[in-house]
């Protein structure tokens, strides 16, 4: 039957490949994408466990807020590169190593 | 009063319910829908000829079928018959993905549709909130379209469609908003059930807010729909017809049949909304459900569901053929700069009048000061 | 995988195998783990975003499962709605899909896991063994779940809206602080470069 | 908190999600049948001139994504902030009647009014720095 | 009449306000804003008068009173009482003292805006005497020592700064400190008092000082050695002889005459210095409790003859009148150490009333007498004479006090003074010490003296020929002003016997049908101390509701048989009587043959007592003891050898000594510095250069692999908080 387990494996698998994303791709947008399913998986933990465990409430709006924060922080990223795609005329993320020392 | 579709028809036909026994139930209801929707959608179509054409004092289609009826199945022969070509450079996956991403889109708000107490699919509680949700599919579609077909007018033609639909969807979200605080709660049930048979009880004479609510949602789910003065995105002189400028057969054929079905669907809508759903007025449809027959009762909000849709769906036709195309800059501003404000303040508006009004409608305060003033009992 | 997690849960009440429950958790939960794997294989971008799309309507399918109904639409509209246009049009306003989108050169201190598509895939596989290893090493799952009551599922948004408007008051005004923030941030940034 | 129960209202379970399934799936057949469908009927040559992007005829010039103005991605970024907005005001709209005939309403109100206030200030910042119209012509900005 | 705050405090608050108001505003207003100094003064004098009214004229009896308090500030802590409360307190000697300083004050203001006009600090004036009449008005009305003590200053300070008004004359100035440094040595003995008292009693209220007395609680207390009560008693008394210009401490008084006249009319002669003599009254009871009553008598006699004497000599017009109020003064005092309580009071209200009348006149006459060579105003008598016909109303006004103040009957000096004089009579009589007889010989030769000088004045002034041509021919004919001779006629007015005495000869015989009480001195009598002991106060704000008297107070006591005491009283009353009678009229005559018929010549009379006649000039050398030998010697000695002390031993021992220990103290630390600290310093260096070099190559630029860093340490740290 559907059961706690099942989602903590779903949830590790979207954390991986967010993370696969986030440390393999060179591209700022696939960063990005990386990012979003990072948080998704996290989303998706606090929902499972409030289904699961606490038959309350709080999961669901603390997973509404990690919505919403992921959302304006994507907007921000965005422009963020798209700014730095007008700079650098490369979304290559080596590119962006200003802080080198 | 059953709660959903297939237990309604199992206590009328006294089976006992069982999970497949709903599922099929389910199936069918929702086979019909969609069938019922193309129809209706091919039908738009030859309706929009057909009154634009009665509007230029020409006649219109009528060689296929009585008056032309069957003129939208010719249309769609024909765009089976079309060759499927596909440009060079184009992204094979997403020119497919596209025009399937709208159809979805639109097919899935069809299961909230409230079109009567039982018949409708599915009586979600977060009936509303889940149609914006999903119509936002739409614009996701149209962008995808314009950039697979690599071609610059089409992308620029997708960007606009994409970035219209979702900038007006913001007022239309923020006036349903306005409605959801009214009625207190999202499922389109406890929508109509707060609005009674007759307009004064509709919400749309509720208070000033909410008229004003209406305005602003017809006019931004017209530029959802990328109808009349806001067709910039597919308008033949500048962009060629925007993003569907590649695409040729069904998937084309699909394009169409979504825009016309999603303006039905935002007409539908805008009807449970604002003019009461399937409320028939002096209550007939609770007399008639006690009678042996229940389902006339849907039947007969049946045709209160459609009449108001069909009334709004005339309107959009007839506004498409008066108003003027907008500029892109001008749809732009007045959605920024004068429906997302007012949409705002509205909903503020509304609020204030609830708390000061206790949530009665203009006729309720009159009638009650009347009473005041005249018996005061 | 699918099979040890089911076996694994123990006091769950016997409910009909194929209920219309499972059906959509294994039908999103498969769309889901299928556009992950793409998004992890494909190079060209605008794909990546669709495959984007595609799993997060996936999860939306799971919040669906475990009852959060407002949940799953709130992400619809906000992720599906919004982020992936938003992307869409990063993509298309950032020189499009020719871009260059992963690593060439070898990582210099790292193991060669984050190489070439095919060490992808291996650290992939690598990975999930690694984790049922772990899991069922340190018994993750079932030390917590002691008792699973089979919770009838009820709309949340009415209870949502409550607790949101009471309890989570701040965070609720707080978060209204954070979008506005983040709407001048991000206009002040992609306002047009003067020449 | 109260338990979840005992404010739903009669909707027995998840199948009412059931037939949103359905339709999807159904959006899907539908479209694939009838492509396929016609893909057997229709006549399929494709030749080099066919598969060009119209261009009302010329050749068509250049890749097809070069540079855009960013006013697109500003009306992307303010949907998506007031999308969220609407997505967070969803459940308090709809708790606000029953607050209301509790007594709260004012409470209510204020919160509303505060967290809607704040992005119209957002707005306002963007209208005043000209974000929100659509053609920046760069000659008003140095006057 | 309620006795509401909104009906005392006006007249407080009436000169104070004007006060304030000129004080800011004055030099722009019209007039200066005299016409707001006498405005307010009148009002004060209205509400007085309402008082006056409620309290003698309608029919209250005698121990009626009014004591409404707050408390001005309360630090008591635990058993230890710290709480000083601060009121009103009228009673009907209250009622009559804010009539006559008010009534005074008022027609003060008056002559002083004819004499001050065309003054250059014309509206300063009015600053000052508005504030001082506020200030003694409110030591009248006040109900504990510590107030009065308070505008006891206030009083001193205004008088500081009317004597020295004209500050450019260097003497005005002298004298202005020369009067502020006497009166505050009986300051100074006054706060000692009430300090013995507080300690004593814990309030400083008279209510509470008249029941402590009543319970006997001063008993067994000594201060330093000396029984408390007679410390206290003493201590007071000093107080009355620093502000009253008393024996040892009238320095100030004949100096004080430097100011402008209408100042020294109200402060110097009817208000200020009566403040001393109230105080005694008030605290009579204490006087007697502490048995000095002997010593005050002699005092008051001492300080009368003496006066009188001086002001023999004296050329100047307002010295004259200087030396006869301290003598006047020092019958008051002498009337109190008798035990003539009700008739001192009496005194000192006829003697405010005709003195003032006095110098008011006197400041017309210098007034109108200039002096061209000095451009300012004649006030040598030699240089006057003659000036009856041209200033017929000031003549008249200083004539008829003249006859009040030498005691000539139907007057009401005669009513008063008599009294004095046959209960001091009395007083000699009854006295076991026989030499005490000396207080009325000394007494009745004083009022012989007094009429001597008085008339010696009024004829040298306004008889005979003019002695300075010059002079007499530019004082211009006097028309009457109402500025000028009004207040005075008015004040002659209330020199006639009947106002006080109800009965024209003054002796209670025949009773005039109008006035026909002997309303004052039924009225105001020795404070009996038992019936003070249950006295209630009322909070200051809430109204006060008199209490219902049965009993009118004027019964007046039938010739019941007179015990032995009163045989006595009565016959040294009318002995008294008598030879004050002719006394008057004996020094009289010797002014009329020395001044007029110059059948005595007084050239040949001062070589006679040539000596004395020289003391006289002198003063009797007090001022020459006080400036020479008291301060040269004593405190100049003193002064420097403290200054000495300082200098050397303190200097040298105390503040410079610190600064070798200092010096050690620096040395050692400065050692520690430099060996630990900086060690310390350099190691931190070495260590952070190290971890410098190794860090940096941390730092490759590419966010991925920060990203790694990152991740691998919170996965290492999940790890490991999990096992």
């Amino acid at each position: 039957m559907v059961s706690l387990s099942s989602f903590l494996f779903l949830s590790f698998v979207l954390f991986l490949t967010g993370l696969m994303l986030v440390l393999g791709r060179k591209s700022i947008i696939f960063v990005l994408i990386g990012l979003e399913l990072i948080l998704n998986a996290a989303a998706l933990n606090f929902v499972a466990y409030s289904r699961f465990v606490t038959e309350k409430l709080d999961g669901h709006l603390f997973a509404l807020f990690i919505i919403v924060i992921a959302a304006a922080e994507a907007a921000v990223a965005l422009a963020l590169a798209i700014r730095f795609y007008q700079l650098k005329e490369t979304t290559h993320l080596d590119e962006l190593s200003e802080l080198k020392h | 009063m059953t709660d959903n579709m297939p237990q309604f028809f199992q206590e009328l036909f006294h089976l006992e319910t069982s999970d497949c026994l709903t599922f099929l139930f389910y199936f069918i209801g929702a086979f019909i829908l969609v069938n019922i929707a193309s129809v209706i959608g091919g039908l738009a179509t030859y309706a929009e000829r057909k009154i634009s054409a009665d509007m230029q004092l020409r006649i219109g289609p009528n060689r296929v079928g009585p008056y032309g009826l069957l003129q939208f199945l010719a249309d769609g022969a024909k765009m089976l018959m079309k060759e499927n070509i596909m440009p060079l450079m184009a992204d094979r996956f997403l020119f497919n993905i596209a025009p399937m991403l709208c159809l979805v889109g639109i097919f899935a708000t069809l299961a909230v549709l409230p079109i009567s107490g039982n018949l409708t699919l599915a009586h979600l509680d977060v009936g509303v909130f889940y149609v914006v949700a999903i119509s936002s599919l739409v614009g996701l579609g149209i962008f995808l379209g314009g950039y697979a077909s690599n071609s610059k007018w089409s992308l620029l033609g997708g960007m606009r469609g994409a970035s219209q639909i979702i900038s007006y969807e913001i007022p239309v979200v923020i006036s349903i908003l306005s409605i959801v605080l009214l009625s207190g709660g999202t499922s389109f049930k406890t929508i109509v059930h707060h609005q009674g048979g007759l307009p004064h009880e509709w919400f749309v004479l509720h208070n000033p807010f909410t008229f004003i609510a209406f305005i602003v949602y017809f006019i931004g789910s017209l530029a959802e729909a990328n109808r009349a003065p806001f067709d910039l995105p597919e308008a033949e002189s500048e962009l060629v017809s925007g993003y569907h400028t590649e695409y040729t057969g069904m998937k084309f054929a699909f394009f169409a049949l979504a825009e016309y079905v999603e303006v039905f669907v935002l007409c539908g809508v805008g009807a449970t909304l604002f003019l009461g759903g399937f409320n028939v007025p002096f209550g007939l449809d609770t007399f008639l459900s006690k009678t042996p027959f229940p389902l006339l009762a849907e039947v007969v909000q049946l045709g209160a569901f459609f009449t108001k849709t069909f009334a709004l769906y005339y309107l959009v036709i007839v506004i498409r053929w008066t108003l003027p195309r907008l500029r892109v800059d001008q749809l732009m501003s007045l959605c920024w700069k004068y429906l997302t404000p007012i949409a705002l303040f509205n909903l503020i508006g509304t609020a204030i009048w609830m708390v000061y009004f206790h949530d009665q409608s203009i006729v309720e305060i009159i009638k009650a000061a009347g009473s005041h003033a005249g018996g005061g009992h | 995988m699918l099979v040890v997690a089911i076996e694994k849960e123990r006091t769950f009440e016997k409910v009909a195998i194929v209920s219309f429950l499972t059906i959509l958790f294994i039908l999103s939960a498969l769309l889901m783990l299928v556009s992950c794997l793409a998004l992890l294989l494909t190079k060209n971008i605008m794909h990546a975003c669709t495959f984007l799309l595609a799993a997060l309507l996936g999860v939306a399918g799971l919040y669906l499962t475990l009852h959060a109904d407002t949940l799953a639409v709130t992400q619809v509209l906000v992720y599906v709605g919004g982020v992936v246009i938003l992307m869409l049009f990063a993509v298309v306003l950032t020189g499009g899909q020719d871009q260059e989108s992963i690593t060439k050169e070898k990582f210099p201190h790292l193991a060669p896991l984050f190489g070439s598509k095919s060490t992808f895939l291996k650290a992939f596989l690598v990975s999930m063994i690694f984790f049922v290893a772990a899991a069922s090493l340190l018994r993750l799952g079932e030390k917590e779940i002691v008792h699973v009551v089979a919770v009838n599922y009820a709309p949340t948004i009415q209870s949502l809206g409550q607790l949101l408007m009471t309890d989570y008051l701040f965070a609720f005004e707080l978060v209204s602080v954070l979008l506005l923030g983040a709407l001048i941030g991000a206009a002040l940034i992609a306002r047009p470069m003067k020449k | 908190m109260e338990n979840p129960q005992v404010l739903a209202d009669s909707s027995q379970g998840l199948s009412v999600f059931m037939p949103i399934l359905i339709l999807m799936v159904l959006g899907v057949v539908i479209f694939w049948g009838a492509v396929l469908v016609a893909g057997l009927i229709r006549p399929s040559k494709p030749s080099k001139l066919k598969q060009t992007a119209y261009e009302c005829g010329e050749l068509p010039v250049g890749q097809a994504w070069s540079h855009f103005n960013i006013r697109f991605y500003v009306t992307g970024l303010i949907f998506i902030i007031f999308d969220v907005e609407s997505a967070l005001m969803f459940p308090a709209a709809s708790v606000f009647k029953k607050l209301n005939s509790i007594g709260l309403g004012g409470l209510a109100l204020i919160e509303i009014l505060l967290f809607v206030m704040i992005l119209v200030a957002g707005i306002a910042y963007c209208w005043s720095k000209g974000d929100l119209d659509w053609v920046k012509s760069l000659s008003s900005k140095e006057k | 009449m309620d006795y509401s705050f909104w009906n005392i405090a006006p007249i407080i608050l009436f000169p104070l306000g004007a006060f304030v108001i000129n004080a800011f505003v004055g030099c722009k207003l019209y007039r200066k804003g005299d016409f707001i100094s006498v405005g307010a003064i009148f009002a004060s004098f209205l509400y007085a008068l309402r008082i006056f009214k409620d309290v003698i004229v309608d029919q209250h009896s005698k121990d009626f009173y009014v004591h409404k308090v707050f408390t001005w500030f309360d630090l008591s802590v635990g058993d230890f009482p710290f709480k000083i409360d601060m009121g009103f307190y009228i009673d009907s000697m209250t009622a009559t003292m804010l009539l006559m300083v008010t009534g005074v004050a008022t027609l003060i203001h008056l002559f002083s805006t004819f004499y001050m006009a065309g003054d250059a600090k014309y509206g300063k004036f009015f600053v000052f005497l508005s504030l001082f009449t506020s200030a003694m008005l409110a030591l009248v009305l006040s109900d504990n020592l510590l107030s009065i003590f308070i505008f006891w200053e206030l009083m001193g300070f205004c008088s500081y700064s009317l004597i020295g008004f004209y500050v450019e004359k260097e003497a005005a100035g002298n004298a202005s400190i020369k009067a502020f440094m006497t009166t505050r040595v009986g300051d100074v003995l006054f706060l000692l008092g009430i300090l013995a008292i507080y300690n004593i009693v814990g309030s400083i209220s008279i209510v509470d000082i008249y029941s402590a007395l009543a319970m006997g609680s001063f008993e067994g207390q000594s201060v330093i050695g000396v029984s408390a009560l007679t410390f206290i008693a003493v201590c007071l008394f000093g107080g009355t002889i620093g502000k009253s210009a008393q024996f040892p401490l009238q320095v100030w008084l004949p100096d004080a005459m430097m100011g402008p006249t209408p100042c020294s009319a109200l402060i110097h002669a009817a208000t200020m210095v009566a403040a001393g003599v109230y105080l005694s009254l008030r605290m009579y009871p204490v006087m007697v409790a502490g048995g000095i009553t002997d010593f005050i008598a002699l005092i008051g006699v001492i300080t009368a003859f003496g006066a009188a004497t001086i002001a023999l000599i004296q050329t100047d017009i307002k010295a004259v009148l200087a030396f006869s109020t301290i003598s006047q003064l020092g019958y008051m005092v002498m009337g109190i150490g008798v035990g003539a309580y009700n008739p001192s009071f009496m005194h000192l209200i006829t003697h405010a009333v005709f003195k003032a009348c006095l110098f008011l006149a006197a400041g017309s006459v210098i007034h109108s007498l200039h002096d061209h060579h000095t451009h300012g105003h004649v006030q040598e008598m030699p240089r006057m004479g003659g000036l009856r016909k041209k200033m017929p109303y000031t003549f008249l006004a200083m004539l008829c006090c003249t006859l009040a103040i030498s005691g000539v009957p139907l007057f009401s000096g005669f009513v008063s003074k008599d009294r004095i004089l046959g209960d001091a009579l009395y007083f000699g009589m009854v006295h076991p010490h026989k030499w005490m007889m000396i207080v009325p010989v000394l007494g009745f030769i004083t009022a012989g003296l007094t009429a001597f000088y008085m008339f010696r004045m009024l004829f040298l002034t306004f008889f005979g020929a003019p002695r300075d041509e010059e002079v007499y021919n530019h004082c211009h004919k006097e028309h009457f002003s109402f500025t000028q001779n009004f207040p005075l006629l008015l004040l002659s007015l209330f020199t006639l016997g009947v106002v006080y005495s109800g009965s024209l000869t003054g002796l209670g015989k025949i009773n005039i049908p109008v006035v026909g009480k002997e309303w004052f001195s039924t009225l105001i009598t020795m404070p009996k101390v038992e019936d003070f002991t249950q006295r209630e106060k009322v909070k200051m704000m809430d109204s006060h509701l008199p209490e219902k008297f049965e009993t009118s107070h004027y019964h007046v006591h039938e010739a019941s048989e007179m015990t032995h005491e009163e045989h006595v009283l009565h016959k040294a009353h009318s002995i008294g009587a008598i030879t004050s009678i002719i006394i008057a009229f004996l020094g009289i005559f010797f002014a009329y043959l020395m001044y007029i018929s110059k059948g005595l010549n007084p050239a040949k009379w001062e070589s006679a007592f040539s000596c004395w006649n020289k003391a006289l000039k002198e003063r009797y050398y007090f001022d020459h003891f006080y400036e020479k030998i008291l301060i040269g010697k004593g405190l100049h000695g003193f002064n420097n050898a403290l200054a000495w002390f300082d200098l050397n031993v303190y200097d040298r021992y105390v503040i410079d000594g610190w600064e070798i220990i200092a010096k050690k103290i620096y040395l050692g630390l400065s050692w520690f510095d430099m060996k630990i600290v900086d060690a310390i310093v350099d190691l931190s260096g070495t260590i952070i250069r190290f971890f410098n070099v190794t860090l940096r190559t941390m730092q490759t630029g590419r966010i991925q692999f920060y990203f790694v860093v990152l991740f691998l340490a919170l996965s290492g740290y999940m790890l490991l908080t999990r096992i």
